[in-house]
């Protein structure tokens, strides 16, 4: 779970790392309040789930509260990268004197936690990794061993930031490594760590993502989670508890695992058509999972035709084929269906749909033929 | 033969009592009875599933019935303690069926495993388990689709690997042992580690590798192939999928310009393996390459 | 610090440890309020820092609200050896199948943490590891390694507990054992844990001291420990950054160190005298220290005589002079004092003081000899 | 010669730059120029303290100084990590100075110091460091009244050290190593440590132990006593201390039975160990014991 750069800033704060003064804001006079609680100059920036806000005109640095106010107003409601902004943050400007990074996140292949800094603040750490890899430096540890604020100061050292500010970026940098530790953080960023004239160092720009896996153990972030998402049927599923996706194509797509269901949009772009959708209802087919997971899909007006591509596996196929049956009974549903059933009584499966005004495919290439073939002509 | 495990693999079952646990436990002793041992529910010491006695402590089922492996379907919040009593009770090879775990707790529990000693290994979590054919299945695999036969299996996901492997028995195509290694960013047992045991097992002449996006497992494995004297084929789903979402298994997402399918099909192309387009296409190429290597079985 | 029953059971609680349903009360309405929202019987407990309430007749087990509100005006008020109870917790009474021992605490040799479990709960585990040691079981870990429930569950086992709670004790106990870290405690401890009959486990009694040096790290603690210490003159102390214990003899004692300290009033037990105080005022002995600390002395009216024993060490002894004089003028002190002083530039030193009504001596036990005398037979 | 420290030792000051850090390190300086090579301030790299070069970190300081030893004067809350970052950075002997640090992260920093490897040592914390006396001074100790001689002197205070050491330099009675091992709960090097190493010391004809209330490191000095050749006075402290208070040592309290005066001095005495009952005894004692024994000084 993405959050909001105010929201990965109020946690940064609570860690004791220092962020610009300032509060968020829903209307422009909500902006104009916050403003002028401020002095000198102001940003007013977009949050939205995605990135290069900044050159989509999403961030606006201005020298008053009437032209906060302005800015708000034409910040808030703009579509970025098909989002829309219904929050900007307003916050005092810091001059920087030096721009640095820091960030913590998981290392897959060394099974650990990496910690990340580069004197190259404020721009795309990836960019700065894959033309100057001198500038940034990185350690490895694991919530058992932790990271001391003399390893974070070694680091900043290393990645050779100003002397003045090590003492400081010590600590928050092991504020960091704990912030991310205790809230089961996937990624936790400052970028840019900006060093100010008077040597204070203040985290500009903050990014945290979270581990879904986790959320059991912080009730905190419950609603959060609740409101994550900005596509509306992205939200439905997470209440449906279904792993879904929405994608741009026209066939909805349902199946049991993930590899499975990722394989066969693979195979109906092969095919020439595209996925509305990922949807993984899991191990086994129970007739009420199939069934929540087509309500959803048809709550998606895109959705022409639907592939369901089912591995019994250990489940008998009769018994998902009725399941299937009843669960496409139950919705209603007038939109072609192409039904891909492999396992156990694969046969007698097969049999049972032939009733049916589902169509029954053999193989998962097979369907994703099918499946096209009816999206782009009819039936 | 195989990797990892095979008929002298003696399984105790954490979480045992539990509604899968349970279900599984039986299955696995239905393919070879004489290689589930025990099983473990905190509580229930005393108790016994059909005949499986049940333990509190990891610790007695090591001593009393000489497990060596568990095989683990506890609730994603007590997987931890589970892999590291296993370890630190002797057990060493640990099957973590179990999904939705938080990174955190795996990355602590391989690296608790990791001090433990060495020669222990995690497979998964979030996995199928693993399948010697004909000797032992360790996990949920549905053991009906498998035929003994020369072709390692490995792949980070489930119905994706049952479908290829019951494509390849269909061709005639048997397997050694097929492993599912997890779907989740951080997992025990890797492409490599797979690799490097296939190319020492007698039993295999090739591997499937199922790959997907997400990480950088698929593009180590095929650096790591480059030096195999086995053939390896492989495929990888979700070329399709859009970068920053979660295709699933919490492992399977692009990041930034991280874990993209085609960094992955390139370094297999780089390395010299064959990738297949389509499940069907898998099968083709392994039908080619057998004709090429001798065949053990 | 020692916190009170209700104070440990409210963080147990915070940390998911069942404990009885009640509320803690300072007027015996209070009582009968609580009372009333609980059924069947109900226990009224005196909370004070002491040992042995129960026999001092600090605890009641009672049937009614009426009865709570008795019980409560009785105990309220009661002196239980020195310490007047000012509140009493009210709550639910637990009926026990079985009475644990669990408790984190400090193993000094061992420079770990241990977790001792016992299947002899309800009584002094003092006395069970003197006459069945049999009855307990031990573990060591440090911050670092943690306490996995995998390894409660073992030691629960170990102990003797009844398998029935092992699942529940494993997650307690760990959790006690997170809290004993995360709150920095020197002693966490639950005796009786209660099994009641239907297996629900329940924390019947419950005990935190906490790490004086580390509540820096603990701010919400910050209130508890002003109000700590029943002594007002401990308090007072505390108030004025002193390192001083109330002790029950009638000679003041002041100075530098605690083991000098602790010597001094060992020395004027050996004379036959009895020290009112023990007092460091620490490294050196700079003049608003020992004015500080006399003023403090002042304040304890069982004190006839005071004496200030300092070891000069790397400072001079003639500015310790200089200083003790100004001190002792600054507090306007009529009682006889005896001063010794040691270290660097000493005779000097002593001359400074020997033109003032200090009475000097040369060593520990010469001015223990002195003090005494002057304590018992005036000057 | 004498314990732990010695002309060879070359010390860095962590937290040099601050008022206690400057004035200590400058006089341990005095004592033997040679043993004070650098100090650590993070940030403060590249200045020097009246000529002794400050560095960012440890590491510096021992590569660029061939710092062995660290003395520690930074605030409690930045005390584990000092230690750590010492032992991690190639430092054999950390004397901690600090005081008022939390037992937990004492706990912590010892056993991240014992994971370090063999032969790291921890002197303290809370503690007032340690002299061998003529070669080296690494602490807070007044090293005007020490004089040279036979006598390895141990103790948990640091004032009532100052006095015994006082009364035996007057007396003629000089020491070789003095030790302040620190009033805190839990400390690094225990009594049992320094009479080990003081029975290995050709320097060292007798020892005097000054104990205190609180905790089992006098019993246990009591009981390895027994078995060492070289003689040993003993004293405690806090005989009329009441129980359950701390007396102004953290480690200083006598809990429930544990701790007590009373348990130390019988431990000694049936170890066949003298006890003084004042510091003006112990002199005696010492004295009496030096004519048996042969002195090397």
């Amino acid at each position: 779970m993405k959050l909001h750069e105010y929201q990965a800033k109020e946690i940064m704060r609570r860690y004791g790392i220092p962020t610009p003064k300032g509060q968020v804001a829903q209307t422009p006079d909500e902006a104009y309040r916050i403003a002028s609680e401020l002095e000198g100059h102001v940003v007013v920036k977009a949050q939205v789930h995605v990135g290069g806000r900044g050159k989509a005109g999403g961030i606006s640095v201005v020298k008053s509260p009437e032209e906060a106010k302005e800015a708000a107003s034409r910040i808030l409601g703009m579509n970025i990268k098909g989002l829309t902004v219904r929050k900007v943050l307003v916050e005092q400007a810091v001059e920087a004197e030096d721009e640095y990074y820091l960030g913590v996140t998981i290392d897959r292949s060394r099974k650990a936690i990496v910690i990340i800094a580069s004197s190259e603040g404020g721009v795309d750490i990836e960019e700065v990794a894959a033309k100057t890899p001198e500038k940034i430096s990185k350690v490895r540890s694991t919530p058992k061993e932790g990271f001391m604020p003399w390893q974070a100061r070694a680091l900043a050292l290393s990645a050779g930031f100003d002397r003045r500010c090590i003492p400081q970026v010590g600590a928050y940098f092991s504020y960091l490594f704990r912030l991310f530790v205790e809230n089961d953080a996937e990624l936790a960023e400052i970028n840019p760590l900006m060093l100010t004239e008077d040597g204070r160092v203040i985290a500009a720009d903050a990014k945290i993502t979270l581990d879904d896996n986790a959320l059991f153990r912080h009730p905190e972030y419950a609603e959060l989670w609740e409101a994550e998402g900005d596509d509306p049927l992205e939200q439905e599923a997470r209440r449906r508890g279904l792993t879904y996706v929405k994608l741009n194509g026209d066939i909805g797509v349902i199946g049991n695992g993930a590899g499975l269901v990722m394989a066969t949009i693979d195979a109906i772009k092969a095919e020439g058509g595209e996925a509305a959708n990922f949807l993984d209802i899991g191990g086994g087919a129970r007739a009420e999972v199939v069934q929540n997971a087509l309500e959803l899909i048809l709550m998606d007006k895109d959705v022409k035709a639907i592939l369901i591509n089912v591995f019994g596996g250990i489940t008998r196929c009769d018994e998902v084929a009725q399941g299937l049956i009843k669960a496409i009974e139950s919705v209603d549903l007038d939109l072609p269906v192409v039904v891909r059933l492999v396992g156990t009584r694969e046969k007698e499966g097969r049999a049972l749909l032939s009733g049916t005004s589902v169509v029954a495919a053999d193989t998962m290439v097979d369907a994703a033929k099918r499946i096209v073939a009816i999206a782009r002509g009819g039936m | 033969m195989g990797i990892f495990v095979d008929k002298n693999t003696r399984i105790v079952v954490q979480g045992i009592t539990g509604r899968e646990g349970r279900f599984h436990a039986l299955r696995m002793r239905d393919y070879n009875p004489e290689t589930v041992v025990a099983g473990v529910t905190p509580g229930r010491g005393g108790q016994d599933v059909e005949g499986i006695p049940v333990f509190d402590t990891v610790s007695e089922a090591v001593k009393q019935c000489g497990a060596n492996t568990s095989c683990i379907f506890v609730p994603s919040r007590a997987a931890r303690d589970a892999v590291v009593e296993a370890f630190a009770s002797g057990i060493e090879l640990v099957v973590c069926i179990t999904e939705g775990i938080p990174t955190l707790d795996v990355i602590d529990m391989l690296d608790k495993a990791k001090n433990g000693g060495q020669g222990l290994r995690v497979i998964g979590p979030n996995c199928p388990g693993i399948i010697t054919v004909g000797e032992v299945s360790c996990g949920i695999m549905p053991t009906q689709i498998f035929r003994p036969g020369p072709v390692g299996v490995i792949s980070r996901s489930g119905t994706l690997t049952y479908e290829v492997v019951s494509l390849l028995s269909a061709r005639g195509i048997g397997q050694s042992t097929c492993i599912g290694i997890g779907g989740d960013p951080v997992i025990g047992t890797s492409f490599v580690h797979c690799l490097e045991a296939f190319e020492e097992d007698d039993a295999t002449s090739a591997v499937v590798l199922i790959g997907e996006i997400g990480g950088r497992d698929e593009e180590e494995a095929a650096s790591f192939i480059s030096n195999m004297t086995k053939p390896v084929v492989a495929f990888v789903s979700g070329r399709t999928a859009p970068p920053g979402k979660r295709m699933g298994h919490a492992g399977a997402i692009v990041s930034g310009s991280m874990g993209t399918a085609e960094s992955k099909v390139k370094a297999f192309g780089e390395a010299g393996v064959p990738v297949a387009d389509t499940v069907n296409e898998i099968v083709d190429l392994v039908a080619g390459l057998l004709t090429d290597v001798k065949m053990p079985m």
